[in-house]
C-alpha cells in the first residue's frame, strides 16, 4: 500500500512539474511584454526586469521560476489586477469562498446522486427509474450556466426568493446560505446526474452478479443483500468519477461565480485573463492544477483503501 | 538435431512471461524446457490442468508468441528462429489451428464465407467464384450446407461454429493441425459430433494433429501418443495405452485416479491419489531429466526414481 | 407421480401405424430459420425502433439544417448593426397577432407624464397603461409599449429580438449555432482520429511501446483539462482553429484509452489469433478484424463528445476566451445575454433553449446509438 | 413392465422435497422461452439426486425456482414445490429468506464470481449467522472457523481475514461450501459445483461434498452434465432434455439399463478411458425453447424416432418401482430397438467392473 501511495505521489509531482514548465513557457511566449505600459519610465522597467531576472537567459529565468514556486512558494507578482501584490496574497483572499461553494456542491451532490441512482436501480424500468433517467438526461445535457441564468431570472427576479447576486457583506449564516444557494445548486445538478447515472448502471450490473445470488441464498433478505453486497461494491468505482466531477465543478465555478458576482477565484481568473495579467492567470492555473492533482491523489488512495485487491498489491 | 522420424519436433522449449519491473518483476514459467516430437499422420495429445502451459505450447509452436528459448522444427526446418516473411508463410502454409471457444473464435462481423475463405484469400486466391466453390465444398465436408455460407456466426449453435472453425483450418490444406481444446466448451451431445468429424478428416486428409485438452478420456480416445504436462513441464510421454496401464509419474497417477468414470460400480470404490510434489519427489541431490523408461515411454525422473519405475514396469508386464 | 399420461386405455390402444420407425438416417443440419443480417444493418434496425433516439436524431438534423439555411431567412447579416434599434424585443409576423412575440415590452415605474408625452412615446406605441400609483409625490405607472412603433420601425421584424448593438439575434443565433457545431465537429473528429491512431498503435503492439505511450497519456491526463485549454488559448489566441485545437489537446486521451482497451481486448480474441495463424497480415487484422468490432464504442464516444465540445466552446466564450467579436457562437450569445438577463431575458432565452435542446438531443441520440451498437444485444427486437 | 402406477401418498414421510409438474418460462425479446416444461421429482432424506442434462435443458432453472432466486423476467406457470408443508412457489420474497440458507443451501458453479471480491471471507461466512440468526459475532466466528476446518481450509484463523482473490479455485469452492453449510441446512443443492475446476481439484471437492453429506445427513440435489460425476455422487438420477425429465431411475438403472434414446446417446457420445470404437454422435442441436417441437422433443435428433414421436408427447413408462422413462419405444406396440452396439459393449465392460486401479 505504501508503495502504491509513493508511486502516486511521484506521478503527481511529475505532472505538476510539467504544468509549471508549460506555464512558464506560455508566459514567456506571450506576444506582448508584461511591462508594456507606456507610463512606466524605462529605468523602472529595467529595475523591474532585473528584479524579476528578465535580463538573464531563458534557462536561468526558468531556474528562478522553479525555485520561486517549489522552494519559496512564490508564484510571482500580479502586474495589472493588483499591481505588485504577490499572487499568492491575491489568491489567499479569494480562495475560501470558491472552495466553500465547490466543496459544498460536491458534498451535496454525492448523497443525492447516490440516493437517486439507488432508487432508479431498485425500481428498474418502473416509474421512479424513468423519472430519474429523465432528470439525469436533463441535468447532464444542460450546461450549469444555463441553469444558473434560469434560476437567477426565475428565483431572484420573477419570484425574489434568493438575492440576485452574492452578498459580500453577509454577516449571518442565513444570509450567507441564501446568497450561495443558487450557485451551489447550479453547480451540483450535473454531478448529481453523473453520480445517479453511474451508480444506477453499476448497481444493476452488481445486482445480477453471482455473489449477490449467493448472498441471498445465505438467507439475507433482499434489502440486506443489496445494501451489504451490491451497494458497497458499486460505490467503490464511484471514486473514479468523483475526480473529473470535482474538476468539472471547479471549472463550472468560473462562470457561475461571474454570473452571481462572487468574489472568488473564478471571477479573479476571468478578469485577469481579460486584463492580460499573465503571471496572475498562470498562478491561478497552477493553483487549480495542484488542487485537482491533490483530489486525484486522495481519490486514488481511497480507491486503494476500498478495494483490497489493490491494497494488498494485487492488480486492479 | 532434427530427425526424420518426426514431422514436428520441439526441443527444450521455454516460454516465460514477465510482468512488472525491478523488485516487482514476476516471471511466470508457462512452459519450462519441454521436448517432444510428433510423427507424421499421428495424433499427439497434450494433457494437463488449467495453467499447466499446454495452450501456451501450442501457441508458441505456431508463433502466436515468440519462444523464450528452445527450438522447434517442422519437417526438418527450424520454425522458432527470427520471424521473416518467408518463415511466416512456411508456418501458416503448413500448420493450422483450431480454437477452444466456438463463440470467441469467429469474427462476428464477417460472414461464414468470408471467415472460411480468408485463408484462401491470404494465399493469393482472387477468383471469388472459386473461393465460393471451395468454401461450400468445405462446409459440406463438415456437415453444413451452401446456404450457411452467407450467414453470420451468431446464427449458429456451438457445435456448428466449432465445425466452421475446423473448416477454416482445414481449407488451406495444412500438413498439421493444432487443436486447442476443441471440444471442451461444447455440450456433451455435441462433443461427439466434433470428435468424429476430426477423426474423419484426419483419416481422409492424412493430417497430423497436436491435440490439446484437459480431459484425459477424450485425449486418450483421440491420440496415439500422449504428453502429460504439469506446471510448465512435460512429466510423462507415452502411447495412450501404456500411459493408462502403466502411469509412472506420480502426477499422471493422480490425474488418472481423479477422472470420474461414468460407472457407478467403480466410482463408489474409487481411490483417489494425491500428488504433492514435495512429498513425492526428493530432488535435493538429484535433478530430474526426461528418460525413456521403456520404448516410447518417457518420464521426467531422477536416477533413483528411474530404478523404481523400471522395477514397476517389470512387475506389471 | 410422473406422467400426466399413464398406461391407460387410450394409450394402450393407439393405432399400430403410429409405431413405425421414421426414416431419419440423414440427420443433417437444416437451413436456418432467420435471414442473414449484417451487424450494422441489425444495429440500424434496432436503432429505428428506439423512438426517443430517432426523435433526437431528427432534432439534430433539423437544427443542423436551420443553422445552414436560417441566416438566409431574413435580410440581416450577423454583423449588421442597427444603432437605433438596440435591445429590441422579439417580433414575429403572424405570432404577433396572438400576442406572442409582438415586439412589446413592459416598462415599469415610469412617470405618467413621460408616458403620456407624445414627443417621448408616440401614442400608437403605448398599448396599455396600468398600475397607477404615487411614489414620492410623482404619478408613476407601468406601461406596455410596442417597441417597434416606439422606435418608428413598424415594418421591421427582429424575430428573436436584437442585441445591444441592434444586431438581429435570429440570424446571430443560427450563425452561432453553425460556428458552435463546426467547432464541435472538427474538435471531435480530430480527437477521434488522433485518439484512434494512438490507441490502436498502443493497444495493438503492446509491450514497451504500449507502456511508454500509456505513461505519456497518464501524465497528460493528470493536467486538468481546463488548465490545458486555457494555456493553449492564451498562447495561440482565440481564433476558431485555436479553439478547435485547444479542445483537442487533451480531449483525445479518453478516445485513445478506449481504443487501446478495445484493441487490447480484441487482439487476444481467438478469431484474431485464428486469422494470425492463417497468415493474415497486420493491416488486415487491424482494419478487418479489430477495428470493425471496436467501431461501436468509438462512434458512441464521438457522439457523446460532441455535446461535450459544444459545452466547452460556450464555456470558453463565457469566460472571454471564445471567438472574437463580431463572430457569434452560442456561448458568446449566452454570455452577452447574461449581462442583461434581468432586463432582456429573451436574449438569454433563445440561445439557452437552443443549446439545451441540442445537448439533450445529442446525449439521447448517443444513448440510443450505444444500445443499438452493443453486440451483446444483437438480434433482440 | 408397463403397469399402471399410482402415487403412493403414504410413503412420503421420508420425502423431504416434492416437485410436481413445475413449469417455468422466461419472457425474452424473441418470445416466451419455455425453460422448464412440467417436471416432477422427489428428494428423499439423506439421498443424492442428480439432475443431468446439457445447457439449456432447464436443470439450473429448476433449482433456481426451488431457491426462489429466479430472475425477474421468469414466470412460474404452474406446479408446486412442497417443502415442510409449504409450497415454495407461493412463498413470498419476504418469507423466503427464512428458508434459503437455513433450510436449503446452494453451491454455485463458479466460485470466483460467487464470492464478493471486496469482503473478507470470514465475514462472508458469518454474515448470515449474525444477520439472519442473530448470533453474536464472536460465536459466529467460532462456528465459521469450525466450518472452515470442516471443509478443509487449513490455517483457518489466518485465512479468516483474507479476501477471495487470495485463494485458489478449489479453496474458493470450499469457502462457498462453508457458506452454504453455515446456516446448517438440511437440503444442499449443488449447481455444477466442479465444472470450473480441474479434475484433481474436482475429485477432492466431490469427496468433500460426499463426506459432508454423510456427516450431516444432508439431502443433496446435484446438477451436472458430467456422467462421471453422476456415477460418483448420485443415488438416483433424473435425465433432463429440453425442459423435461426424460428418464429417472437409480444410478445403476440409468447406467446399466438405460431406456431413453437420449440417455443412450449421452452414455455413448463421450469416450471413457477404454473407448476405442467410433462415438455415437447425436446429430443436430438442442431445440429452440421458444418453439419446442411437438411430440417428443428429442425425436428430430433420434435415429429411432417413431411416427407418434412427432405427434404426441410420450408418457412415462414404468420399468421398475424406481425406473421410468418417457419414450414411445417402451410401448408394447413399438418395434424392438436394440441398444447401440457401442453402448452394449460399454455396459458389458462396466458391469465387468473397472480393472482401473485395482
Amino acid at each position: 500500500m505504501l508503495k502504491y501511495i509513493v508511486g502516486r505521489v511521484f506521478a503527481m509531482l511529475i505532472t505538476l512539474f510539467i504544468i509549471v514548465t508549460l506555464s512558464f513557457f506560455v508566459i514567456r511566449l506571450m506576444p506582448q511584454n508584461i511591462f508594456d505600459n507606456p507610463d512606466l519610465p524605462p529605468y523602472v522597467v529595467e529595475i523591474l526586469e532585473k528584479k524579476m531576472h528578465l535580463d538573464k537567459p531563458m534557462y536561468v529565468q526558468y531556474y528562478y521560476f522553479l525555485r520561486g514556486i517549489f522552494l519559496e512558494g512564490d508564484f510571482g507578482t500580479s502586474v495589472k489586477i493588483r499591481p505588485s501584490l504577490p499572487v499568492f496574497q491575491v489568491l489567499k483572499s479569494r480562495l475560501p469562498i470558491s472552495m466553500l461553494i465547490n466543496v459544498l456542491s460536491l458534498f451535496i451532490s454525492i448523497p443525492i446522486g447516490i440516493t437517486a441512482g439507488t432508487i432508479a436501480a431498485l425500481r428498474k424500468n418502473k416509474l421512479p427509474d424513468h423519472a430519474v433517467s429523465l432528470l439525469v438526461v436533463l441535468f447532464i445535457s444542460v450546461p450549469s450556466f444555463v441553469f444558473a441564468s434560469l434560476m437567477q431570472y426565475g428565483l431572484t427576479f420573477l419570484y425574489p426568493i434568493f438575492p440576485t447576486l452574492y452578498n459580500p457583506s453577509a454577516t449571518t449564516l442565513r444570509q450567507l446560505a441564501m446568497s450561495i444557494t443558487l450557485p451551489v445548486v447550479a453547480l451540483a445538478l450535473n454531478p448529481i446526474a453523473t453520480v445517479a447515472r453511474y451508480l444506477r448502471g453499476e448497481l444493476i450490473e452488481t445486482m445480477s452478479s453471482e455473489f449477490l445470488l449467493l448472498a441471498r441464498t445465505k438467507g439475507l433478505t433482499r434489502a440486506q443483500a443489496v445494501m451489504r453486497h451490491a451497494f458497497r461494491n458499486s460505490c467503490v468505482p464511484l471514486v473514479n468519477i468523483v475526480i473529473p466531477m470535482f474538476t468539472g465543478i471547479m471549472g463550472g465555478s468560473l462562470v457561475i461565480e461571474s454570473i452571481f458576482s462572487i468574489p472568488g477565484m473564478g471571477g479573479m481568473m476571468i478578469s485577469s485573463i481579460n486584463a492580460g495579467d499573465h503571471p496572475l492567470t498562470i498562478a491561478i492555473l497552477i493553483f487549480y492544477s495542484i488542487i485537482s492533482l491533490v483530489t486525484m491523489l486522495i481519490m486514488d488512495i481511497s480507491y486503494g483503501l476500498l478495494d483490497p485487491r489493490i491494497r494488498m498489491g494485487g492488480r486492479r | 538435431m532434427p530427425s526424420s522420424e518426426y514431422l514436428l519436433e520441439v526441443q527444450g522449449l521455454r516460454q516465460y512471461f514477465a510482468s512488472g519491473r525491478g523488485k516487482n518483476r514476476l516471471v511466470v514459467k508457462a512452459v519450462d524446457d519441454i521436448s517432444f516430437g510428433v510423427k507424421p499422420a499421428e495424433t499427439f495429445g497434450l494433457v494437463g490442468e488449467s495453467g499447466c502451459g499446454k495452450t501456451t505450447t501450442g501457441r508458441t509452436i505456431i508463433r502466436l508468441c515468440d519462444p523464450t528459448a528452445g527450438r522447434v522444427f517442422f519437417d526438418g526446418r527450424e520454425v522458432s528462429g527470427r520471424m521473416t516473411n518467408d518463415l511466416r508463410k512456411y508456418l501458416t502454409d503448413n500448420i493450422a489451428m483450431i480454437f477452444q471457444d466456438p463463440i470467441e473464435s469467429l469474427n462476428p462481423r464477417m460472414t461464414i464465407e468470408e471467415i472460411v475463405g480468408e485463408g484462401l484469400k491470404v494465399r493469393g486466391l482472387k477468383d471469388k467464384a472459386e473461393i465460393r466453390r471451395r468454401v461450400v465444398e468445405m462446409l459440406v465436408k463438415v456437415g453444413l450446407n451452401e446456404e450457411h455460407a452467407t450467414r453470420y456466426p451468431h446464427e449458429f449453435s456451438g457445435g456448428q461454429r466449432q465445425r466452421i472453425g475446423i473448416a477454416r483450418a482445414v481449407i488451406v490444406k495444412p500438413k498439421m493441425i493444432i487443436a486447442d481444446e476443441p471440444v471442451s466448451a461444447l455440450d456433451v451431445s455435441i462433443q461427439a459430433q466434433v470428435i468424429n468429424l476430426l477423426n474423419d478428416l484426419k483419416e481422409e486428409l492424412g493430417l497430423t494433429i497436436l491435440f490439446i485438452a484437459h480431459d484425459l478420456s477424450v485425449v486418450k480416445y483421440f491420440s496415439n501418443r500422449i504428453g502429460v504436462m504439469y506446471y510448465g513441464r512435460l512429466v510423462e510421454v507415452a502411447k495412450g495405452d501404456d500411459l493408462y496401464k502403466n502411469p509412472l509419474h506420480p502426477y499422471t497417477r493422480a490425474l488418472l485416479s481423479a477422472i470420474p468414470q461414468p460407472n457407478p460400480l467403480t466410482e463408489r470404490t474409487r481411490q483417489r491419489v494425491d500428488y504433492v510434489p514435495d512429498r513425492d519427489h526428493d530432488y535435493s541431490t538429484e535433478q530430474p531429466t526426461m528418460v525413456e523408461v521403456e520404448p516410447e515411454h518417457f518420464v521426467l525422473c531422477s536416477p533413483s526414481e528411474l530404478l523404481e519405475y523400471r522395477r514397476r514396469i517389470a512387475q506389471n508386464v | 407421480m410422473f406422467g400426466r399420461y399413464d398406461m391407460d386405455e387410450q394409450i394402450r390402444n393407439l393405432p399400430d401405424s403410429y409405431f413405425e420407425l421414421v426414416d431419419q438416417d440423414q440427420l443433417a443440419d437444416g437451413a436456418l430459420p432467420t435471414t442473414p443480417i449484417g451487424f450494422f444493418k441489425d444495429a440500424f434496425l434496432r436503432f429505428k425502433k428506439n423512438k426517443v433516439s430517432m426523435f433526437s436524431f431528427w432534432m439534430i438534423v433539423f437544427i443542423i439544417i436551420l443553422s445552414v439555411i436560417a441566416p438566409f431567412f431574413n435580410r440581416y447579416s450577423y454583423v449588421q448593426q442597427h444603432t437605433q434599434l438596440r435591445d429590441m424585443p422579439p417580433r414575429i409576423p403572424v405570432l404577433e397577432k396572438l400576442g406572442i412575440a409582438d415586439g412589446t415590452r413592459v416598462l415599469t415605474n415610469r412617470r405618467k407624464a413621460n408616458i403620456e408625452n407624445p414627443d417621448l412615446f408616440p401614442p400608437a406605441s403605448v398599448l396599455e397603461v396600468f398600475n397607477h400609483r404615487v411614489v414620492n409625490g410623482v404619478e408613476v405607472v407601468d406601461a406596455v409599449i410596442d417597441m417597434y412603433s416606439y422606435r418608428n420601425a413598424k415594418d421591421v421584424y427582429f424575430w428573436f429580438g436584437s442585441d445591444y448593438l441592434g444586431r438581429d439575434l435570429f440570424t446571430r443565433l443560427f450563425w452561432g449555432t453553425r460556428m458552435s457545431l463546426l467547432i464541435a465537429f472538427f474538435a471531435v473528429i480530430t480527437n477521434i482520429i488522433i485518439g484512434t491512431v494512438y490507441g490502436a498503435i498502443s493497444g495493438y503492439y503492446g509491450g514497451t511501446t504500449d507502456m511508454l505511450m500509456m505513461r505519456i497519456t497518464e501524465i497528460l491526463a493528470g493536467i486538468p483539462y481546463l488548465v490545458v485549454v486555457m494555456l493553449f488559448i492564451l498562447l495561440f489566441g482565440t481564433g476558431m482553429f485555436s479553439i478547435i485545437f485547444a479542445l483537442t489537446v487533451t480531449g483525445w486521451i479518453g478516445t485513445a484509452r478506449l481504443v487501446r482497451a478495445q484493441f487490447y481486448r480484441f487482439k487476444g480474441r481467438e478469431y484474431v489469433l485464428a486469422a494470425r495463424t492463417l497468415g493474415v497480415p497486420d493491416r488486415t487484422l487491424i482494419f478487418r478484424h479489430i477495428l470493425p468490432n471496436s467501431v461501436g464504442p468509438i462512434i458512441t464516444r464521438a457522439m457523446i463528445a460532441i455535446p461535450g465540445a459544444i459545452f466547452s466552446e460556450s464555456f470558453l466564450a463565457f469566460i472571454g476566451l471564445g471567438l472574437q467579436a463580431p463572430r457569434p457562437s452560442i456561448g458568446i450569445l449566452l454570455s452577452d445575454g447574461q449581462k442583461v438577463l434581468l432586463q432582456y431575458p429573451y436574449q438569454t432565452l433563445f440561445p439557452a433553449v437552443l443549446i439545451s435542446v441540442l445537448m439533450i438531443s445529442f446525449n439521447l441520440f448517443a444513448n440510443g446509438l450505444r444500445d443499438s451498437l452493443d453486440p451483446t444485444k444483437r438480434g433482440e427486437e | 413392465m408397463q403397469d399402471r402406477r399410482h402415487v403412493h401418498e403414504t410413503r412420503q414421510d421420508d420425502t423431504i422435497l416434492r416437485v410436481r409438474d413445475l413449469k417455468v418460462s422466461f419472457r425474452s425479446y424473441g418470445g416466451l422461452v419455455q425453460a422448464v416444461r412440467g417436471i416432477s421429482f422427489d428428494l428423499k432424506r439423506g439421498e443424492t439426486v442428480a439432475v443431468v442434462g446439457e445447457s439449456g435443458s432447464g436443470k439450473s432453472v429448476s433449482i433456481k425456482t426451488i431457491m426462489g432466486i429466479l430472475p425477474s423476467n421468469a414466470i412460474i406457470e404452474s406446479g408446486e414445490i412442497m417443502y415442510d408443508g409449504k409450497d415454495l412457489t407461493k412463498v413470498s420474497e419476504d418469507d423466503f429468506h427464512e428458508i434459503r440458507g437455513k433450510r436449503i443451501g446452494l453451491i454455485f458453479q463458479d466460485p470466483l464470481s460467487a464470492l464478493n471480491p471486496i469482503m473478507k471471507i470470514g465475514k462472508q461466512i458469518t454474515e448470515a449467522l449474525v444477520l439472519a440468526q442473530k448470533m453474536n459475532p464472536k460465536e459466529a466466528r467460532g462456528q465459521a472457523l469450525e466450518l472452515m476446518n470442516a471443509v478443509g481450509i487449513s490455517d483457518a484463523e489466518r485465512r479468516f481475514d483474507q479476501y477471495p482473490f487470495q485463494f485458489s479455485g478449489g479453496m474458493r469452492q470450499r469457502i462457498v461450501i462453508a457458506i452454504a453449510l453455515a446456516g446448517d441446512p438440511e437440503i444442499l443443492i449443488c449447481d455444477e459445483p466442479t465444472t470450473a475446476l480441474d479434475v484433481t481439484v474436482q475429485a477432492r471437492i466431490l469427496e468433500l461434498i460426499n463426506s459432508i453429506k454423510k456427516s450431516r445427513n444432508l439431502s443433496v440435489i446435484f446438477i451436472t452434465h458430467d456422467l462421471g460425476v453422476v456415477a460418483n455422487m448420485a443415488d438416483r438420477v433424473n435425465v433432463m432434455y429440453a425442459g423435461k425429465i426424460v428418464e429417472t431411475g437409480t444410478s445403476e438403472e440409468i447406467f446399466f439399463d438405460p431406456a431413453h434414446p437420449y440417455t443412450w446417446a449421452l452414455l455413448s457420445s463421450m469416450p471413457d478411458l477404454e473407448t476405442k470404437e467410433r462415438l455415437l454422435a447425436i446429430p443436430g442441436t438442442p431445440p429452440n425453447m421458444i418453439f419446442p417441437p411437438k411430440g417428443d422433443a428429442f425425436a428430430p435428433r433420434n435415429k429411432n424416432a417413431l411416427k407418434i414421436d412427432l405427434e404426441m408427447e410420450p408418457p412415462f413408462f414404468k420399468l421398475s418401482e424406481t425406473h421410468y422413462a418417457a419414450t414411445w419405444l417402451l410401448h408394447p406396440k413399438a418395434p424392438k430397438v436394440e441398444l447401440p452396439e457401442v453402448l452394449k459393449a460399454r455396459i458389458a465392460r462396466m458391469k465387468g467392473g473397472g480393472e482401473l486401479h485395482a
